[in-house]
C-alpha cells in the first residue's frame, strides 16, 4: 500500500462519514462543520489526482467563503431544530433503498471493466516543471474564454441579486455621511453676530 | 494504484448520500441547500477523476464553472433564505406553500 | 562532520524528517509568539510612557513563560449549555491555520519547507479558514457576547478577506508566479524592485486587511472589551484561553510574513551591494519581519477602535474598489510592458 | 318628368312623409304631422291616377332603377314593373290610405301617439306601393316584410295594453310562419331560375315547367308546385287564409283606421296580390290551384259562420274580412285571377268603408265595441248609417253594388272552373253568399235599428261624427257604389289586366257584361240566396230579437264552437305554443341542462377537477417529493440503460 493509496482511502472514507453526517447530524451548525470537513477531504482527494489549483480552490471558495456564509446565516436564523428533523424517521427506509440501489448500479457500472487499471491505466506523474495553474489558465482564457466571461457575468448578477434580494432600508436608522462632514465650513455652522455691549455705544 | 474506479465510486457515494439527504432533511432548507452542495461535489469528483485518468484539462475548467455556478447559487439561495425567515419567521419547507393551490 | 549529519538525516525515515523540519519552524515560532506577546506589552508601555512588566525575570523577560505556566495549570472551564465538542475543538481551529501557513513561508532561497506550487493560493486558503475558529468559539460558548463576537468577526473576515485576495492578485500579477519563492525572486535587486512599490495601494490594503483579518486594533470590534467585553473569547480561560492568544499573535507574525514576501522582497537586502549583500537574507527576512510586526504594535498604541459600521464600509465600499482599480492598473502595465520598467 | 322619375316619386313622396311625421312629429307639432303625410299620401294618389291612366293608355313600364348589388351574377335591384294590375293596386292602396289618414285626423284627434300614427301609415303606404310595383321578388319580399313591420306596429300601437302586445307578437308569429314559406319560395325561384326578375322567371316558366325535385320518400315533385305552394304559404300567412288566420281577428286591437286600411282594404290583399302577380307559375301547376281554391273555399266558408256570432263590431267586420279574403282566394284557385283583384279592388271600397262606419260608431259610442250596447242610431248619425247600409249592400252583393259584380263574377268562375274541389268550393261560396248577407245585416239592425240599449250617460253624447269622419265615408260609399258598375266590363273581357295575369284554364262563361249580369240577377242563386240572408238577419235583429237567443240555446254545440272560433286559438297555443314550450322544456331539461350543461360542459370540468384533483395529490409543492420523484425518475432510467 504506497503513501498514495493511505491518502486516498483515508480521505474517502473521511469525505463519506462526514457527508453522511451532514445529512443526519441534527444541529445545522455541524452539519455545516461536516460539509466543511468533507470539502476539505474532497479537496485533498483532488490533490491526488494533480488537481492542485482546483483543490485549493475549492478550499478558498468553499471553506473560506462559502462555508463562512452559511455558518453565518445558520446562527443567525432563529432556528427551530427540534421542530426541523421531525419525520427524519418516515423518510429513512424509502431513502435508503433509493440510495442503496442507485449506489449498487452505479457501482455495478464503475466495477464493470470499464474504469478498471488494465483498460484506463493511471497516468505517470507530470514533469516537474509542469504547473496545473498555468496549464488551467492557458485553457481558461483561450478555447473556454467566453465561458469563463460568462460565469463571471454570472457571479456578477448573483452579487446583484443577493444584495438585493437582502437589502433592507432602514429610514429610522442614522449614518453618518463623512463626506458632508469634511467638506464643512465654518460659515455654516457659525453666525458671528456684532452687538453693542452696552445700549447706544457703535459695535 | 488506484483504479478510476475507485473515484468514481467515491463519487457515486457521495451523490447517494445528497440526494438522500435532500428528502430526509425535508423540512430544513438550509440542509438542503448543503445537500445540494455536496451533490455538486460529487459531480465534481467525477469530473476531476477522469480528467487526470484521461489526462484531458477540459474537466477541470468544467468544473471551475462548477464552482463559479454553485458558488453564486449558494449565495442567492442564502439570500433567499435571509428574506424568507424575514417574511414567515421559519426556513421550513413545508411552509413555503403559499402557491399551493 | 556535516557530511555524517546529512548521512544520518537522510537515513531517517521520511516522517521523522517531517517532524524534524516541522519543529525547527513551530518551536521558534512557538517562542517568538510568546516574546511577541512581551514585545507589545513593553512597547506599549514605553509609548504610554510606563514601564511594562519588569518583575518576572531580569527586565521581565521570564513574563512570557511564567504567563504560559499560569494559563496552563488554570482549569479550564466549559460553560454548561456550550456545545461541548465544538468549544474545545475552536480554539485548535484558530492556531492550526496560523501554524500551518508557515509551510510554504520561505525564509531565504532554499529555506523553505514545502516549496510547492501554488504556495500563494495555499496561504491564501488556509488564512481564510482562521475565522472558523473564532465563529465556532463564538457559537459554542452559548452567549450572546461571544455570539456578537463571533458574528462580527465572521462579517468582517468575509469583508477583509475580498479586500486582501484581490491584492494577492496584483501581486500575482506582478510576479507572475503563485509561488512565494518565485514572488520573492522577482524583487531582487533593491528596494526600487520590492513590490510595495509600483503596488502601494495594494500594500497598504493588504497591510490595513491583515490588521482586520487578525482582529487587532484598531480593528478589534470582535473582542472590543469595552463593548463585549472579549467578545468570542469571553468564555475561554486557561489553555483555551492560552491557544486563541496564541493564534491571534501568531497570525500577526504570519501576516507580517506574508507581508514582507510579497511585498517587501522577502530575504533580500534593499540595496544589491556589497556591504548589505553580505548579511545573510534570513537576518534581512526576519529583521523586516520584525519591523511590520513592530507596526501592528504601533497600531494598537495609536488608533481608536473603528466603529462596527465604518469598518464594513471601509472593506468593502474602499478597499474592493482600490485593489480593483489597481489590478486594472497592473493589468494595463502588463500589456503595455515598455511603459512600466518594473514589469519587465 | 321621366317615367322612372314617376314611379320614384310615389313611393317616395309617401316614405318622405313618413320620415318626417314619423322622426320630426314631435317637433312640427300635430297639425303639421298630419299635413305632411296627408301631403304625401295625396301626391301618390294623383301621381298613381296620373300613372293608371298612362297605363290605361297603354304604356307599360319594366326595368330597373337602382341596381343594389351584384353577386355571382345575380342582380339585387330596385325596379318597378307598372301595368294594369299594379296600376289598380296603386290607385286603390292610395286611394284607401287617403281617406284612411283623413278620418284618422279625427279618429285619433286625442290619442297621444297622434304623429307616431301618421309616421306609420304613410310609411305604411311606401312599403305597399313599394310591394304592388315591383318587377323582383327581392323588392316584393322588401314590402312584404315593410308592410308587416308597419301591421305588428300598429296592431300593437297601444302598447301599455296587454291585449294588444298579445295580438301583436300573434301576428308576427303567425306572419312569420307564411313568410318562411314565402322566403322559401323565392330561394326556389333562385335556385330554379338564377333570376329574382318577374320578367325572366316568366319567361322562363313554360320551358321548365316540365323540371321535378325529388322530396322526401323519394316522392318527385313538380318544381312550379313546390315554387307555387312556398309562395302561397306566405300569401296565407298575409292574406290570412285557414289555418294561419288567427292573427286578422286578434288584430282589431289596434285602431280602427288601421283595421280599415291594412287588414281589409290593403295589406291582407297583398297576398291575393303575389299570387295574381304569379298567375304565369301558378297556371303551370294544378295542384298548387287546387290547393289554393280548397284554402280560399274553406275560408270563405268558415270565417262566415264564425261572423254569424261575433258581437264585437269590428270583429265581424274582420270575419267578414277573412271570409271575403276566402272568395279571392277562391277566384285565384279557380284561374280567374282578373276577377280576384276586381274583387280586391271592389272589396277594399266597401270594406274600408264599412270599418270606417263602424269606427265612426265606435268615436260616437265612446269606444264601445259591443253590438248588444248599441240599437237605434239611426237617427243620432244619418250619415254614418247611409253609409253603413250602401257598404252592407255591397258586401251582401245586392246589385247593383261593386259586390255583386265581383262576387257574382267570383261564384260564375268557381261554377265554371275545371280546377279539382271547384265543386266544393261553388258550394261553399254559395252558402256563403247567404251568410254574408245575414252578418252583413245583422251588423246594420243590431247597431242602427231596434231600442237603444246604451246607457244613458253615452246616450247623451251621441251625434254624428265630424266631417273628417264623414267625408272619407262618403269618399268610400261612392266607389263602393260605382266600381263594380265601371270596372265589371274590362275586368271580365280581359282588357283590364291584359297580359299581366295568365288565365291559364279559364272559365267560360265568363265573358259577361254588367247589363248582362244586372239583367241575369234576379233569375240566379246567388241573388235570392243574400235576399234571404237579408230578410232573415231582418228577422232575427228586428222582428223577434229573441229567436238568436233560442237558437243559440237549441244549437248551443255548434254556438260554443263558433264562439270559440272552431278552436283554432286554443288548438295553435295547445299544439305550437304548449308544445314548443315543452320542447323546450325537454331540450333545456334534457338537452341544456343534462346533456349540455351536465356532461358536456360540467362534465368535460368535472373529468379536470377530478382528474385535476388526483393529479394535484402529486403536487404538493413541496420541494422534496419533486426532488424523490426526480430520483426514482433517474434511478429508473439508470436501471433500464444497464438492464435492457
Amino acid at each position: 500500500m504506497t503513501f498514495l493509496e493511505i491518502v486516498f482511502y483515508v480521505f474517502s472514507a473521511v469525505l463519506i462519514a462526514s457527508s453522511l453526517l451532514v445529512v443526519t447530524v441534527r444541529n445545522p451548525v455541524r452539519a455545516a462543520l461536516f460539509l466543511v470537513l468533507a470539502f476539505f477531504s474532497a479537496a485533498c482527494l483532488w490533490l491526488t489526482l494533480e488537481a492542485e489549483f482546483l483543490a485549493i480552490t475549492l478550499v478558498l471558495v468553499y471553506v473560506g467563503a462559502v462555508m463562512v456564509l452559511f455558518l453565518f446565516v445558520i446562527m443567525m436564523l432563529d432556528i427551530d431544530i427540534a421542530q426541523m428533523r421531525a419525520g427524519f424517521a418516515n423518510y429513512l427506509p424509502l431513502g435508503l433503498i433509493v440510495a442503496l440501489v442507485m449506489v449498487g448500479e452505479l457501482t455495478l457500472v464503475m466495477l464493470s471493466g470499464e474504469f478498471g487499471d488494465a483498460e484506463l491505466p493511471r497516468p505517470v506523474g507530470q514533469p516537474a516543471d509542469y504547473s496545473n495553474t498555468e496549464a488551467l489558465g492557458r485553457l481558461v482564457y483561450t478555447d473556454y474564454v467566453f465561458a469563463f466571461e460568462l460565469a463571471a457575468v454570472i457571479l456578477l448578477v448573483a452579487i446583484i441579486a443577493a444584495i438585493s434580494l437582502t437589502l433592507r432600508r432602514r429610514p429610522e436608522t442614522r449614518y453618518q455621511a463623512p463626506e458632508e462632514q469634511v467638506k464643512v465650513r465654518k460659515e455654516d455652522r457659525i453666525r458671528i453676530v456684532r452687538m453693542p455691549s452696552r445700549p447706544g455705544e457703535d459695535p | 494504484m488506484i483504479p478510476l474506479s475507485h473515484y468514481l465510486i467515491v463519487g457515486a457515494l457521495l451523490f447517494a448520500v445528497s440526494v438522500v439527504g435532500i428528502f430526509l432533511n425535508r423540512k430544513n432548507l438550509v440542509i438542503i441547500l448543503m445537500a445540494i452542495e455536496l451533490l455538486l461535489l460529487a459531480a465534481n469528483m467525477n469530473f476531476v477523476a477522469f480528467s487526470h485518468y484521461l489526462q484531458d484539462l477540459s474537466g477541470q475548467v468544467f468544473v471551475f464553472f462548477v464552482l463559479t455556478v454553485a458558488a453564486a447559487e449558494a449565495a442567492i439561495g442564502l439570500a433567499i433564505l435571509i428574506v424568507l425567515f424575514r417574511t414567515r419567521r421559519s426556513i421550513n419547507v413545508q411552509d413555503l406553500d403559499r402557491l399551493r393551490g | 562532520m556535516i557530511e555524517a549529519l546529512l548521512t544520518l538525516w537522510n537515513e531517517l525515515p521520511l516522517l521523522l524528517q517531517l517532524g524534524f523540519k516541522i519543529g525547527a519552524i513551530l518551536l521558534p515560532l512557538l517562542g517568538a509568539v510568546a516574546y511577541y506577546t512581551l514585545a507589545e506589552r513593553k512597547v506599549i508601555a514605553y509609548m504610554h510612557v510606563r514601564i511594562g512588566p519588569n518583575r518576572v525575570g531580569p527586565r521581565g523577560l521570564l513574563q512570557p513563560i511564567a504567563d504560559a505556566v499560569k494559563l496552563m495549570f488554570k482549569e479550564m472551564i466549559i460553560p454548561t449549555h456550550a456545545d461541548r465538542y465544538l468549544f474545545l475543538i475552536a480554539p485548535i481551529l484558530a492556531l492550526a491555520p496560523a501554524l500551518g501557513a508557515w509551510a510554504v513561508v520561505p525564509f531565504t532561497d532554499s529555506l523553505v519547507l514545502a516549496d510547492i506550487d501554488a504556495s500563494l493560493l495555499y496561504v491564501l486558503a488556509l488564512t481564510s479558514m482562521g475565522v472558523y475558529g473564532v465563529v465556532i468559539a463564538g457559537w459554542a460558548s452559548n452567549s450572546k457576547y461571544a455570539f456578537l463576537g463571533a458574528m462580527r468577526s465572521a462579517a468582517q473576515i468575509v469583508a477583509y478577506e475580498i479586500a486582501m485576495g484581490f491584492a494577492l492578485v496584483g501581486v500575482l500579477m506582478a510576479a507572475g508566479s503563485l509561488n512565494l519563492r518565485e514572488i520573492v525572486l522577482v524583487q531582487s535587486g533593491g528596494i526600487q524592485q520590492w513590490f510595495f512599490l509600483p503596488l502601494f495601494p495594494l500594500f497598504l490594503v493588504y497591510l490595513i486587511s491583515g490588521v482586520a483579518e487578525t482582529n487587532r486594533s484598531p480593528f478589534d470590534v470582535v473582542e472590543g472589551e469595552s463593548e463585549i467585553v472579549a467578545g468570542f473569547h469571553v468564555d475561554y480561560s486557561g489553555m483555551g484561553f492560552a491557544v486563541f492568544f496564541l493564534a491571534e499573535y501568531a497570525n500577526m507574525i504570519l501576516i507580517s510574513a506574508l507581508t514582507v514576501i510579497m511585498f517587501l522582497g522577502g530575504w533580500h537586502a534593499p540595496f544589491a551591494i556589497a556591504p548589505f549583500t553580505w548579511v545573510p537574507g534570513i537576518v534581512w527576512f526576519l529583521g523586516k519581519l520584525a519591523a511590520v510586526a513592530f507596526l501592528f504594535l504601533w497600531f494598537r498604541a495609536t488608533f481608536p477602535r473603528y466603529r462596527y459600521d465604518q469598518i464594513m464600509r471601509l472593506g468593502w465600499k474602499v478597499f474592493i474598489p482600490v485593489t480593483l482599480v489597481w489590478i486594472t492598473v497592473i493589468g494595463v502595465a502588463r500589456f503595455f510592458t515598455p511603459i512600466g520598467h518594473w514589469f519587465g | 318628368m321621366s317615367r322612372e322619375l314617376l314611379y320614384l316619386l310615389i313611393p317616395l313622396s309617401c316614405l318622405a312623409a313618413a320620415l318626417l311625421a314619423g322622426f320630426l312629429g314631435s317637433r312640427i307639432g300635430r297639425v303639421n304631422a298630419h299635413r305632411s303625410a296627408i301631403g304625401g299620401v295625396g301626391l301618390a294618389f294623383i301621381l298613381s291616377c296620373v300613372v293608371g291612366w298612362d297605363v290605361f293608355s297603354g304604356n307599360h313600364f319594366n326595368g330597373p332603377v337602382y341596381t343594389w348589388a351584384v353577386s355571382g351574377g345575380t342582380h339585387f335591384e330596385i325596379g318597378f314593373l307598372i301595368d294594369p294590375l299594379s296600376a289598380v293596386m296603386m290607385v286603390v292602396v292610395t286611394f284607401v290610405s287617403l281617406m284612411v289618414h283623413i278620418y284618422t285626423i279625427g279618429y285619433m284627434a286625442d290619442d297621444p301617439g297622434y304623429t307616431r300614427f301618421f309616421g306609420y301609415t304613410a310609411l305604411f303606404t311606401f312599403a305597399m306601393l313599394m310591394l304592388v310595383m315591383s318587377n323582383n321578388f327581392l323588392q316584393l319580399f322588401f314590402g312584404w316584410e315593410g308592410v308587416g313591420l308597419v301591421s305588428y306596429l300598429l296592431i300593437g300601437f297601444w302598447y301599455e295594453r296587454e291585449s294588444a302586445i298579445r295580438a301583436n307578437l300573434k301576428a308576427f308569429l303567425v306572419n312569420r310562419v307564411g313568410d318562411f314559406g314565402f322566403i322559401l319560395g323565392i330561394g326556389a325561384v333562385l335556385a330554379l331560375f338564377g333570376s329574382l326578375d318577374y320578367q325572366s322567371v316568366f319567361d322562363a316558366a313554360p320551358t321548365l315547367a316540365g323540371t321535378t325535385v325529388s322530396g322526401p320518400f323519394g316522392s318527385e315533385w313538380h318544381w312550379m308546385t313546390v315554387i307555387c305552394l312556398l309562395l302561397f304559404a306566405g300569401a296565407m300567412g298575409k292574406s290570412a287564409q285557414v289555418p294561419l288566420h288567427v292573427w286578422l281577428p286578434d288584430s282589431m286591437e289596434g285602431p280602427t283606421p288601421i283595421s280599415a286600411l291594412i287588414h281589409a282594404a290593403t295589406m291582407v290583399t297583398a297576398g291575393i296580390f303575389l299570387v295574381a302577380r304569379m298567375s304565369p307559375l301558378f297556371s303551370l301547376s294544378t295542384t298548387a290551384l287546387t290547393v289554393v281554391l280548397v284554402i280560399g273555399a274553406l275560408t270563405a266558408l268558415l270565417m262566415a259562420f264564425v261572423a254569424l256570432v261575433q258581437t264585437d263590431i269590428k270583429r265581424v267586420v274582420a270575419y267578414s274580412t277573412l271570409s271575403q279574403l276566402g272568395y279571392m282566394t277562391v277566384a285565384l284557385g279557380a284561374s280567374a285571377y282578373s276577377v280576384a283583384i276586381f274583387h280586391l279592388a271592389t272589396h277594399a271600397f266597401f270594406k274600408a268603408l264599412l270599418f270606417l262606419a263602424a269606427g265612426s260608431v265606435i268615436i260616437a259610442m265612446h269606444h264601445e265595441q259591443d253590438m248588444r250596447r248599441m240599437g237605434g242610431l239611426r237617427k243620432l248619425m244619418p250619415v254614418t248609417y247611409v253609409t253603413c247600409v250602401i257598404g252592407s249592400l255591397a258586401l251582401a252583393g245586392i246589385p247593383p253594388f261593386a259586390g255583386f259584380f265581383s262576387k257574382d263574377a267570383i261564384i260564375e268562375a268557381v261554377h265554371h272552373s275545371s280546377t279539382p274541389g271547384a265543386g266544393f268550393a261553388y258550394v261553399a261560396v254559395l252558402i256563403g253568399v247567404v251568410l254574408t248577407a245575414f252578418y252583413s245585416f245583422r251588423l246594420v239592425f243590431m247597431a242602427f235599428h231596434g231600442e237603444e240599449r246604451m246607457d244613458a250617460k253615452t246616450r247623451s253624447h251621441l251625434h254624428e261624427s265630424p266631417w273628417v269622419v264623414t267625408v272619407p265615408l262618403i269618399a268610400l260609399a261612392l266607389p263602393s257604389v260605382l266600381a263594380g258598375l265601371m270596372l265589371v266590363n274590362p275586368a271580365m273581357d280581359g282588357s283590364l289586366f291584359g297580359n299581366s295575369v295568365v288565365a291559364g284554364s279559364k272559365p267560360e262563361g265568363l265573358d259577361m257584361t254588367a247589363v248582362g249580369m244586372l239583367a241575369h240577377a234576379p233569375f240566379a242563386w246567388p241573388f235570392w240566396l243574400a235576399i234571404i240572408g237579408i230578410v232573415a238577419a231582418w228577422v232575427c235583429y228586428c222582428l223577434r230579437p229573441e229567436l238568436p237567443v233560442r237558437a243559440a240555446e237549441r244549437w248551443s254545440g255548434l254556438y260554443r264552437l263558433l264562439m270559440r272560433k272552431y278552436g283554432f286559438d286554443e288548438f295553435y297555443q295547445w299544439v305550437f305554443a304548449d308544445g314548443a314550450r315543452g320542447l323546450g322544456r325537454v331540450l333545456w331539461e334534457w338537452g341544456d341542462r343534462r346533456l349540455i350543461d351536465g356532461w358536456m360542459v360540467n362534465g368535460a370540468a368535472g373529468v379536470v377537477a377530478r382528474t385535476a384533483g388526483l393529479v394535484r395529490r402529486i403536487q404538493s409543492g413541496l420541494v422534496y417529493h419533486y426532488a424523490f420523484a426526480m430520483i426514482i425518475g433517474l434511478v429508473g432510467l439508470m436501471s433500464w440503460f444497464l438492464f435492457r
